[in-house]
């Protein structure tokens, strides 16, 4: 586990990695919004664990970056509360394992509070979900929440794969007027790297990106694995000149229907593909939209690549439990010779 | 003050913690090291100094206190003849609400539970939107989303309870850290019952609320009751405002049937919050109806524990208090009897007469903005009921 | 609210009621095994807010019939760690919307100690969830939550919508040694009774019913909608023809696989039915997996019927939130006149 | 013992909460109400009574101490040169574990953390057993699923932390709820942090043992930190055993690097439990070393505030104490060391030895029958990976 969290980046002079992006992302946000505050454990002196807090804290003092009591229901309630009278709060869950103490505050609360009120009041908040395997963390530090909080509307939903994207998601998940989680990609926190301008503009919520285009098949996918689907669709192109189109989902809630559909009604064949467990992963609701608005256009069934439905092993997890890009591979070869 | 019948006959063997015999607690306040203003005949009893509020304004709470009682009558009623869905009593249970409220100014942010109609009228809300709200129709600024009782408005400063009982402790918290954080010198109340302080909630509001020092009055109606549940089955500890020591935050006993007592004690620590941070009270005072139209209380308690509260009621008390001061007479109680009644039949009907929420309404402010997928939702449904509709127009 | 709750039951003599079969199951669970005992908020001499444990605290004492504060968290936990100890309890959650406070002690401490422990511990207790809309309850007394709790394995689930089956899925819950969760059909306690032999037998986990068989479309459903469903299915026989074949799946996790796809592969045309959400729903897992196991079968798209993403309106939901016979009717004409 | 090495230079104007200079509160243990029986020089305070421990239960007590701290020493080594994926430090926390386990008998439950090896060591679990565990191997009864020192062992009546802190303490309290309904006459204890104390679980955990009193002990390590946070900052009460009180809970404050200390005010807790139900007991200590082996405490702590630790360094005391008992000499000690360096490079070599689990095992005991979906999953799963590798061997 302390690769990840310690490893210097070996980054060029004007790159960012996903790491300084996001603190980039919260300190820029921080300077536009008084409102705007940071709260969870160890955000303060320490930085956070993972240390994408390092620095604001001197710079914003312990009114605006509050180090709290070691307690995930206690920091998004209180949070809750915040949004309400007025604050714009970030809140910092250590890890995504940590998630679920909160989860009626997340679902049934900061969720509700406009509904439940007439609109009266709102939330708008965001939640800081450390996501995703790859770390050697084992079965609590290296989960996959984001299927639990699509059930129902009052949340949206980011997951950043790139710098840019990691500082964009974070000013536009701020400045929402909803609660937003934000799927932190661990893995990629110090081992991406790249160059953006740092302007102040935010994602725009909602929208896809082809990262690689293809007339074959689409992959979907989101977060780290997104490199692996990239690799398998470069190898196997190739060597059998099949070409895979991958999009980067980017944003989960609203995720972008426009963009899947087109790229699906080119291919036919679409292959969900996440760090989650199989069932009731975001691919169940992926697999069943694309069928149910584009059945004509497959030339195949929908398939999922996940990790099955056990917890994430910590002495084998890393390799054997997330899809990777051979295990990706073998699921293009085999949606290309599908046959009735 | 009614307490509702119940039938002591049939022996209850496996009655649990049952005293003695029933005393009220409010008998030996001082004992008890409950906090008092005034007896049962309304008298001083020396221990709090009697409050120094304006005569109209303890009128109004007064009143509000008859009025309280008086919606708790009718909306018995309506529920038993099956006008409206459900209920929820809040008989006995008024000298807590009613006095809170008036500590506070209508800037200050009262978060509260399902049994304080009062704060929705000392607050100035019109009677006929509190109906509105019972009979879920448009009136109701929560557009008729929330069980009956279930109520608050933002123009008036008031949130609304969560429904899960005591999950709304740290979102007062964390406002009350909120204000202060934005320098603003906005006071904060928040009330729930003796039940929910068994929650997790309860134990992460008062732990922020000792380290972080915010504007807020924890205020525990412990009224005996979690439904069925007593306080022996809910907690070891002897009171519930002690659990504040857990937390650093000061704390005390109060008696919640008397609305002075009640009005003092809320009021000095409203006005050191900015400065002293939270306190913790607990209004001890009696569930002296059912837990809500679904419950049987005579499953779980005598009616002899009940009976002990009836001279303890804190519209009498206060009555006799205001009495003693020539501020009140048969008459004028009377007259307000009569008002109080006949502006609540006025306020049934008009809301009565109010519209249903119609299903489209149901998609709003799930997000600021609708969704694609909200909309997609909404057409589809609205197309289906319109075809329903048409078809059923046809037979 | 209080309609459900109060409603006398207008049973034949030798009926029971859904309510009366799973007290009858609890009482015969506690007689067979000491180690079963029953624990909630006012669950003892209350007999539970819903009634349905009225008369067991007389039977079996305090010792095992037992009141707790009210802490939904707090039940499960505790619950967690006498089922690791060696009782079997079975626990009340009042109402299914007061559950998810105990989201983290159900998925990732009761479903997880058996896999964590390497096979050492385990959990075999009975979670009980009053569930589903219908008692004009508004969005916190109505809750279908049963997605919840399907991410990952570890836990089992089941529906009953008979009173048969409330009797039997009791024992059969109790008897597995793995943490079940029960999700009890409130609508139906008191409206639905029926006969059946009190004999000990529990139900057989994983097995889906055909109550109404047809050729022409498969509904897959759980729960009250169950009535709906089949109202809606013999209305359309009556004036279209079209034969609609209903599953009660009974069993949501592990879910009957073969019954479904033996009857998909006859219909060709799948509707999935459930009073939850619509987004990530059961709906979309059974539809990913009927799609990938039945492709070449398919006439149409795998469709759902559910409810919107938005909570349950206090006062119009049991109108409108919920699927019923109508909107399930308009579903099947729907599915039957599909054209690629 | 050694402290982490930690530059106080940079000046950090935002530190918390430091007292004027740092002192340890053990120094003044009897005005803080920190119960002792020896002081630093390993003698006898007169506080609590000596303890009546058999000699050689007292001394292998003591040497499992070391043993611990000599893993320590090991593991640290093994994660800095990569040999380990993470390591949790225990350093200077061998008295609390190692004297509560003494105080309980091998057929009680202990519940443990994840700074704890002594609990394993002392119930006689193989020390390869551990170093198994650590690299994640074949040997680790819970087959290498679980972060290094995540530990504990059915047949040892060892019950592992859940990872998320705190969250098994209700378990704990439901474990005993249950040996007191089945009528067994086990014990339990449970160690938990400072910080666990925050979580709802504490209070759930607190709350049911004060209604219901099972016979369990609440040991709340109090090691001065929870990661970064001081106490400051986790709790405005002056001490965590006193929370105790919010739950009619007995509770009392040990010291924690007192080793015969803690043995007995847990033997005593122990014993009554049956009878008189829960006690919370705060044992104040010290997390001498990193919070794990990706901290970094020169962010938050200066090095001063550690060093008035190391003249209270629980093994140093405790032998001491033996010393003067004539139990002990420095060829023994030296002896000890020698003897568990060498156990531990044979363990090392043993473990490292072991394979690791495979792929198809971690489908195993998700439930006890694997569901068909488990089955189809593992099947697609071994299959596609047995693919993967013909194609690598063909290259
Ligand atoms: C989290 C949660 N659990 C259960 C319920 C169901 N319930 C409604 S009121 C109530 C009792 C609350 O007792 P208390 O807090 O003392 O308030 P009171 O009703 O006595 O005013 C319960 C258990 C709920 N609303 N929320
Ligand atoms: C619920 C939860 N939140 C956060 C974490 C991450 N975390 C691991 S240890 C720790 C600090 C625990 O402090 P304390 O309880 O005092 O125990 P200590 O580590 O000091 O022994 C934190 C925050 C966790 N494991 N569980
Ligand atoms: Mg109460
Ligand atoms: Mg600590």
């Amino acid at each position: 586990m302390n690769k990840v969290m310690n490893k210097a980046a070996a980054t060029a002079a004007n790159e960012t990695t996903v790491l300084e992006a996001i603190k980039a992302g919260m300190s820029d946000a921080m300077d536009a919004d008084p409102d705007v505050i940071l709260m969870g454990e160890d955000v303060g002196l320490a930085g956070g664990i993972f240390r994408t807090s390092t620095g604001l804290h001197q710079r914003f003092g312990s009114r605006r970056v509050i180090d709290t009591p070691l307690d995930e229901k206690g920091i998004v309630a209180h949070a809750v509360g915040m949004a309400m009278y007025g604050l714009k709060p970030i809140v910092e869950i250590q890890f995504s394992g940590f998630i679920h103490d909160a989860f009626e505050h997340i679902m049934f609360c900061a969720a509700r509070y406009r509904w439940a009120s007439g609109g009266q009041y709102s939330c708008p908040m965001v939640i800081r979900v450390p996501s995703f395997g790859g770390i050697k963390g084992g079965f609590w530090h290296s989960q996959s929440v984001e299927a639990y909080f699509v059930h129902h509307g009052g949340v949206k939903m980011l997951c950043p794969s790139t710098p840019e994207d990691a500082y964009r998601m974070m000013l536009a998940a701020v400045q929402d007027p909803d609660p937003v989680l934000l799927i932190e990609p661990v893995p990629l926190y110090r081992s991406l790297s790249a160059s953006f301008e740092r302007d102040g503009k935010p994602a725009e919520i909602g929208k896809a990106r082809i990262v690689r285009p293809g007339n074959d098949v689409t992959i979907i996918t989101y977060g780290p694995v997104l490199y692996e689907a990239i690799k398998a669709a470069d190898e196997l192109a190739l060597t059998t000149g099949i070409e895979t189109e991958v999009i980067d989902l980017r944003s989960l809630i609203p995720y972008d229907i426009e963009t899947i559909l087109k790229s699906v009604k080119r291919t036919g064949r679409v292959i969900i593909v996440h760090e989650a467990p199989l069932s009731m992963g975001l691919g169940a609701e992926f697999a069943t939209v694309v069928q149910e608005k584009a059945f004509g256009y497959l030339h195949a069934p929908v398939q999922r690549v996940a990790a099955p439905d056990v917890p994430y092993h910590f002495s084998i997890g890393d390799d054997y439990y997330r899809p990777n890009a051979g295990l990706i591979q073998l699921a293009i070869e085999r949606i290309m010779s599908f046959e009735f | 003050m009614k307490s509702p019948k119940s039938s002591a006959t049939d022996a209850k063997t496996t009655k649990r913690d049952q005293p003695p015999g029933p005393v009220c607690p409010l008998q030996n306040a001082a004992a008890n090291n409950i906090r008092q203003v005034i007896d049962d005949q309304g008298k001083l009893t020396g221990d709090l100094p009697e409050p120094d509020i304006a005569p109209e304004k303890l009128l109004h709470m007064y009143e509000t206190m008859v009025m309280v009682r008086a919606i708790d009558d009718r909306g018995w009623i309506l529920q038993r003849s099956g006008r409206i869905e459900f209920w929820i009593p809040h008989c006995g249970l008024e000298a807590v609400h009613n006095g809170a409220t008036l500590a506070y100014e209508d800037d200050d942010w009262i978060v509260m539970g399902y049994r304080h109609p009062g704060v929705m009228l000392l607050r100035g809300v019109p009677l006929v939107q509190l109906f509105a709200q019972f009979f879920g129709r448009d009136g109701d600024p929560f557009k008729g989303r929330r069980l009956p009782t279930l109520m608050g408005d933002r123009r008036y400063n008031i949130v609304p309870t969560t429904t899960q009982v005591g999950s709304y402790l740290p979102h007062t918290c964390g406002m009350a850290m909120a204000a202060k954080i934005k320098g603003d010198a906005t006071n904060f109340m928040v009330m729930f019952g003796d039940g929910s302080s068994s929650r997790g909630e309860f134990h992460s509001a008062l732990n922020f609320a000792g380290v972080h020092k915010p504007p807020v009055v924890f205020i525990c109606e412990n009224n005996g009751w979690a439904i069925s549940t007593p306080q022996s089955t809910q907690t070891a500890s002897a009171t519930y405002a002690e659990k504040g020591d857990a937390y650093g935050v000061r704390n005390l006993v109060v008696d919640g049937n008397d609305a002075l007592a009640v009005y003092s004690v809320v009021k000095e620590a409203r006005d050191m919050g900015h400065d002293e941070g939270a306190t913790l009270i607990e209004a001890v005072t009696y569930r002296m109806g059912y837990h809500t139209s679904s419950d049987n209380p005579d499953l779980y308690r005598e009616q002899a524990d009940v009976d002990v509260w009836v001279p303890w009621d804190p519209l009498t008390r206060l009555r006799k208090y205001l009495e003693r001061r020539k501020l009140w007479n048969k008459k004028k109680e009377d007259a307000l009897w009569t008002r109080c009644k006949a502006e609540i039949s006025a306020a049934i009907k008009a809301a009565e007469a109010m519209d249903f929420p119609t299903p489209a309404t149901m998609f709003d402010d799930t997000y600021e903005e609708q969704t694609w997928l909200l909309q997609e939702q909404k057409a589809h449904l609205l197309a289906d009921i319109a075809e329903l509709e048409r078809r059923e127009g046809q037979k």
